[in-house]
């Protein structure tokens, strides 16, 4: 949405403004976003308040290890984009590359990690529907098109987000990005932030239920 | 442009936190708490949004528009689960 | 009479020669790739305002082809699978393709950065992908119409949608979806455009009205579409993989679904309203030569109602089997929504007290709006109290009801608003008196088309039915002899205009003598708005209806 | 061609809802009248070209703004609580009812009463009765509306909802599905026939069902197998269903339900979310074995089970 030259665009009067402009439109975005898996969140505690013993059994047959390798990938890059970020403030153009690299990386992890998670849930029948495991309640399922649709969904939002990530390494390698132009780097950054903060959630609430 | 009194210190300090946060939630999960399991383990996470957005965002040196805005998508979303709850929790009260 | 310290310097100066500097319509050529690849607000506005006025067309056949079925009681027209194609087609396009971008995403785009003195919204790319994205889903719905069409109503309520009906709900459902993050797109850029693009000196309680109105609507765009978006998408996931998330059988349930998307439709009710009362409070001012009664009433009530909005969905759903607890929450906020409404009413009453009235053709259809929304807001009290909605849900009240706010009160300010700055767009005048006599042929015709239909409801006539007994008959046939008056009165507006746009008496700046900085410069406006950014110095609206009497008593 | 300008009034409800309704008619009236007459009086004395005065007017702006929020929003209150005392007398059935089962399915209404008699698009019913329909939907959600008594439900599949009224003319009525449910929709309409009690009895009768609803439970409770497991000395294994019906029943996780027709379904075709204390989640689901018209013979029988022994129950 912020224009790639460090020219401001001709809307704007002055950086400032083409700045404050473009974080609040992500923010704006990011309000939108909470509402769009809000809705998912919701029919979640619906269900589980309705079927406390389904999700508990559910969420048993989930896998643990992966989720929370996934999770701490998840929050480190989140440190690493924090960083790129402020590698771009300071017009550090050397370490912008290498932060937004390290963070593609640790995000093309997580995606890998939870393909395999995928795959495994697959092998386990646990794709709601007439094959569905044997010996779950059938709320179980209720439990599983939540877990496939809240997941899927974001990891679609990572996948966008490593588009995203890529182009700014991109134009980060062409020095485009300096302490007078940085905004396209923090405002993905935001985007990023929040794809994190989703995860947060969902661990706690898919992989974390009776789990002692 | 905007000041921001972060530094790459205060990051990883930030970072720390949740990775321990993270382990403790892990933990707390193998401990049979009642009730208390989801108390804990969502309190947790609100902490570790808190951290990310304050910080990692920037959202605590941002102005009170950002902090509006922010705000709003998280109460948006508190009216749609109460007022929804308010139907499921008071379902077959009257027959 | 102007809101700027130096418009007359804007106006006169002139950097180029001719008498003529170009204009919007002119620079950057006429071509077609120059239209599509716009990123001019004005240019976009336009684009919307042919796309809407297409989906309006297609979306009004339908409801002429079931006004005519339903002149007699059997279903003996068309088939009862296409009659329920024809109401769903109505249905979706009418909301989604018609009326939540009709005010907001063409008057708005074209006067919003005008009106707050910028050159252009803060997103100008973002705002031309809004129209590819609307344009996008459009074309999935026409397609979904083409190819055998939808039957599930514009509600898609499950588990009819996701697990019975044989139609193509899936592309439907994709076309509102991809068309729902156009409207978040504009709502962002709207939001963010009124926060930081405001000219020096235009402080928030110096912004006109249609302002305010416009940000209330972008609230509810942004905050309420997403969650329309991901219960099109749940449903969509069972209908095609299974993933019955609403599915009774698995112990999902249907009435879930119900919440999340009236979670959404409630608050898009008041996207359908909102911009329509902005267009209001500028022509009933303009044209009693007002300042408005109450200023911060009516802004602040513009806010109250979008977020009030977001917590009376439940009404929808009375007799749904969700908890009467709730339905009396619900109700209580339902009457609590109607307060700023009615202030809305009076203050525009009061606005006309000791004016220097007259009846241009905007005034008349704002003058319309008052009248009907009056009537859709009194009968919303109806269908918000419980044992009566109990009985008038789903019957012929309920659509009487909503017509009056939708067509009686959006429809009426579009067509205001479209007269009022249709010198600003075109650069032409429209012919006065075929402006006003649609105008009242319009109020006649509506009121003969829906009036009947309340009285239709309370004797029980459900909606949605091919067929019907036959004591309602005569309803039904005032009904659709009303609707062929609404028809030809619609109609009209439309020749006129495109005449205008070749053979329309050539344009001021200002014909109204209006207040507002989208007056302060030349019509059509030049491409980035203004030669110099405007200052402002008073608030909006300083008419003043004395001296509007001396031009007219002492010659101009 | 007819012109009707009212609806029939054939219920208790009817009455205390119409007074409603004209309430508010009154009320939008006055309304309308108040401010279409401000406007057209205005519209008259300040159109251009009048000589009037049209200096400023030293209006107390802020009492007149806090006076019209605070009056109507008063009224709305005052209508909300009308609305909100005449919601539950229609919402609560009294006690007493006479029960009627009720199933939608595209497109037709599909009746069983609980001497056994059924009907299509029908529904025989004796005046002054208190009538409490059970309604379920073999399908999508329908809704069966009544306009001549003012009541409506809607009929949602995978639970009970229910609607009551007490019928107080004699005479034939329209049944409409109100909530749009497919091709047919228009044509899943019926009639309610009010009767004298002893033509009910008559019309009840003249039916001559082979059984009634209790029985045909009791004949697919053996079919489907269940006296395997829930009679006679296997209670061990699943709990007893004599006097079930209407009791409290103790759950494994502490909570208290009771057992009422959404119970008793759920236990049937979701048998693993709420475990009786004390037993094993044993029971296989009985989702496609059993359509809704039999679900609700069963419950039928299951309610027709007396206490057997007191001291078998925990």
């Amino acid at each position: 949405m912020a224009n790639s030259h460090v020219a401001v665009a001709e809307q704007f009067d002055d950086m400032p403004q083409q700045q404050e402009a473009s974080t609040l439109g992500m923010w704006t975005f990011l309000a939108t976003e909470v509402l769009f898996f809000g809705g998912m969140f919701m029919a979640y505690i619906i269900y589980r308040n309705l079927y406390p013993h389904a999700f508990a059994a559910a969420s048993g047959h989930t896998i643990l290890l992966y989720g929370t390798i996934n999770t701490g990938i998840l929050l480190t890059s989140s440190l690493t984009m924090a960083m790129a970020v402020y590698a771009a403030q300071q017009s550090n153009q050397k370490w912008v590359v290498r932060y937004l690299l390290l963070t593609i990386f640790l995000g093309c992890c997580f995606l890998v990690i939870k393909g395999f998670e995928y795959h495994d849930d697959l092998k386990e029948h646990l794709w709601p529907g007439p094959n569905f495991k044997q010996g779950l309640p059938v709320q179980a399922q209720i439990f599983w098109v939540l877990y496939w649709a809240m997941t899927g969904l974001h990891a679609l939002h990572v996948t966008v987000g490593l588009g995203l990530l890529s182009v700014l390494a991109w134009l980060a390698r062409h020095g485009k990005f300096s302490e007078h132009y940085n905004t396209p780097v923090e405002v993905s950054g935001l985007y990023w932030h929040f794809v994190d903060i989703v995860w947060i959630f969902l661990y706690p609430l898919l992989y974390l239920i009776n789990r002692y | 442009m905007k000041s921001h009194s972060l530094g790459p210190k205060t990051y990883v300090i930030i970072w720390s936190a949740l990775m321990l946060l993270l382990f403790l939630t892990w933990g707390i999960a193998q401990i049979n708490l009642g009730p208390l399991n989801v108390v804990a383990a969502l309190t947790v996470a609100v902490t570790k949004m808190l951290l990310v957005i304050l910080y990692f965002m920037h959202v605590r040196s941002s102005s009170r528009l950002t902090w509006l805005f922010v705000a709003a998508g998280f109460i948006w979303l508190l009216i749609m689960i109460d007022l929804t709850l308010s139907d499921y929790l008071t379902r077959g009260i009257v027959r | 009479m102007n809101t700027l310290v130096d418009s007359p310097a804007i106006l006169d100066e002139s950097p180029l020669k001719t008498a003529e500097p170009p204009n919007y319509l002119q620079e950057g050529g006429s071509t077609l790739k120059s239209w599509l690849l716009t990123t001019d607000h004005k240019r976009i506005g336009i684009l919307y305002l042919y796309s809407i006025i297409f989906f309006f067309l297609i979306a009004a056949v339908a409801a002429a082809l079931m006004r005519m079925e339903l002149i007699t009681p059997p279903g003996d027209m068309v088939s009862s699978e296409m009659y329920n194609r024809l109401f769903t087609i109505h249905g979706v396009l009418m909301v989604w393709f018609f009326l939540i971008p009709s005010i907001p995403a063409t008057l708005g785009n074209f006067v919003i950065p005008m009106m707050i003195g910028a050159r252009d919204v803060s997103f100008p790319k973002l705002n031309l992908l809004s129209w590819y994205l609307f344009i996008a889903g459009g074309l999935f719905a026409l397609g979904a119409i083409l190819f055998g069409g939808v039957d599930t109503g514009w509600t898609f309520y499950t588990p009819f949608s996701s697990a019975y009906s044989n139609t193509h709900v899936v592309a439907m459902a994709t076309g509102v979806f991809i068309a729902g993050f156009g409207s978040i797109l504009t709502g962002l850029n709207f939001i963010v455009t009124i926060h930081k693009m405001r000219c020096p000196g235009l402080t928030w309680f110096r912004l006109p009205l249609f302002i305010w109105s416009l940000y209330a609507t972008s609230i509810i765009l942004v905050l309420a579409t997403p969650v329309l978006a991901i219960t099109l998408a749940l449903m969509a996931l069972e209908r095609i993989w299974g993933l019955g998330i609403f599915d009774p059988k698995l112990g999902g349930d249907p009435v879930l679904f119900q919440h999340l998307f009236w979670f959404y439709s409630h608050p898009a009710v008041y996207i359908m309203i909102l911009p329509g009362m902005a267009v209001v409070s500028e022509t009933i001012t303009c044209f009693s030569r007002k300042q408005i009664f109450g200023y911060h009433f009516v802004a602040f009530a513009s806010v109250a109602i979008a977020i009030l909005g977001f917590v009376a969905w439940g009404h929808h759903m009375f007799v749904s089997s969700q908890s009467i607890y709730a339905g009396m929450v619900f109700s209580m906020t339902s009457f609590l929504v109607s307060v700023p409404s009615a202030v809305k009413v009076f203050n525009w009453t009061m606005t006309l007290h000791r004016g220097s009235i007259t009846f241009h053709t905007p005034m008349l259809y704002a003058l319309g709006f008052i009248g009907l929304f009056t009537v859709g807001g009194l009968t919303g009290l109806f269908v918000a109290t419980l044992p009566v909605d109990v009985h008038l849900t789903d019957t012929y009240f309920v659509v009487a009801h909503f017509h009056y706010i939708m067509v009686g009160g959006m429809v009426t300010a579009f067509m205001g608003g479209l007269h009022y700055w249709w010198p600003k767009i075109s650069g032409r005048m429209y012919p006065e008196k075929l402006g006003q006599l649609a105008a009242l042929v319009m109020y006649i015709g509506f009121n003969l088309t829906f009036f009947p239909q309340f009285i239709m409801g309370y004797l029980g006539m459900p909606r949605r039915y091919h067929a019907y007994p036959e004591e309602f008959q005569i309803y039904h046939v005032l009904s659709s002899a009303g609707a062929s008056i609404l028809g030809a009165a619609y109609l009209l507006p439309f020749i006129y205009l495109l005449w205008s746009l070749k053979h329309g008496k050539k344009a001021p700046a200002n014909p109204w003598q209006a207040t507002g900085l989208e007056w302060q410069t030349p019509s059509p406006p030049p491409q980035h708005n203004f030669r110099n950014t405007p200052v402002v110095d008073r608030g909006p609206y300083d008419y003043s209806p004395e001296k509007s009497e001396e031009e007219v008593i002492y010659g101009q | 061609m007819k012109f009707p300008l009212f609806p029939d009034q054939a219920s208790t409800i009817a009455k205390p809802i119409d007074q409603l309704y004209f309430a508010l008619t009154g009320l939008s009236a006055l309304m309308v009248m108040l401010i279409f007459l401000t406007i057209t009086f205005f519209l008259f004395k300040y159109r251009r070209g009048k000589r009037v005065n049209r200096g400023p007017a030293h209006i107390p702006q802020t009492a007149i703004e806090v006076t019209w929020i605070v009056i109507p929003l008063l009224l709305m209150m005052g209508v909300f609580a009308w609305g909100a005392h005449v919601y539950f007398q229609q919402q609560r059935p009294p006690q007493g009812a006479m029960e009627i089962n009720v199933v939608g399915k595209q497109w037709m209404w599909k009746v069983q009463h609980p001497e056994g008699n059924r009907e299509i698009n029908e529904l025989h019913v004796p005046v002054g009765r208190i009538v409490q329909l059970i309604l379920a939907s073999q399908d999508v959600i329908h809704s069966f509306y009544l306009p001549a008594f003012r009541t409506k439900m809607d009929v949602v599949p995978g639970r009970y909802t229910s609607e009551w009224f007490q019928a107080t003319k004699i005479g034939s009525y329209h049944l409409f599905c109100a909530e749009f449910c497919g091709t047919k929709h228009s044509e899943m309409v019926g009639r309610v026939i009010v009767m004298d009690p002893v033509d009910y009895e008559n019309w009840l009768s003249a039916g001559q069902p082979a059984s009634t609803m209790a029985q045909e439970g009791e004949r697919i409770f053996s079919e489907l197998g269940c006296s395997g497991c829930h009679v006679g000395n296997s209670v061990v294994r699943a709990p007893p269903l004599e006097g079930l019906y209407g009791k409290p029943v103790p759950l494994q996780n502490g909570q208290i339900v009771k057992a009422d027709e959404g119970y008793i379904r759920d236990s049937i075709l979701l048998p693993n979310n709420q475990i009786t204390a004390g037993y094993q989640p044993l029971m296989p689901t009985y989702q496609g074995h059993i359509n809704e018209e039999q679900l609700l013979q069963l419950i039928a029988y299951i309610k027709s089970l007396g206490p057997r022994n007191p001291e078998v129950r925990r």
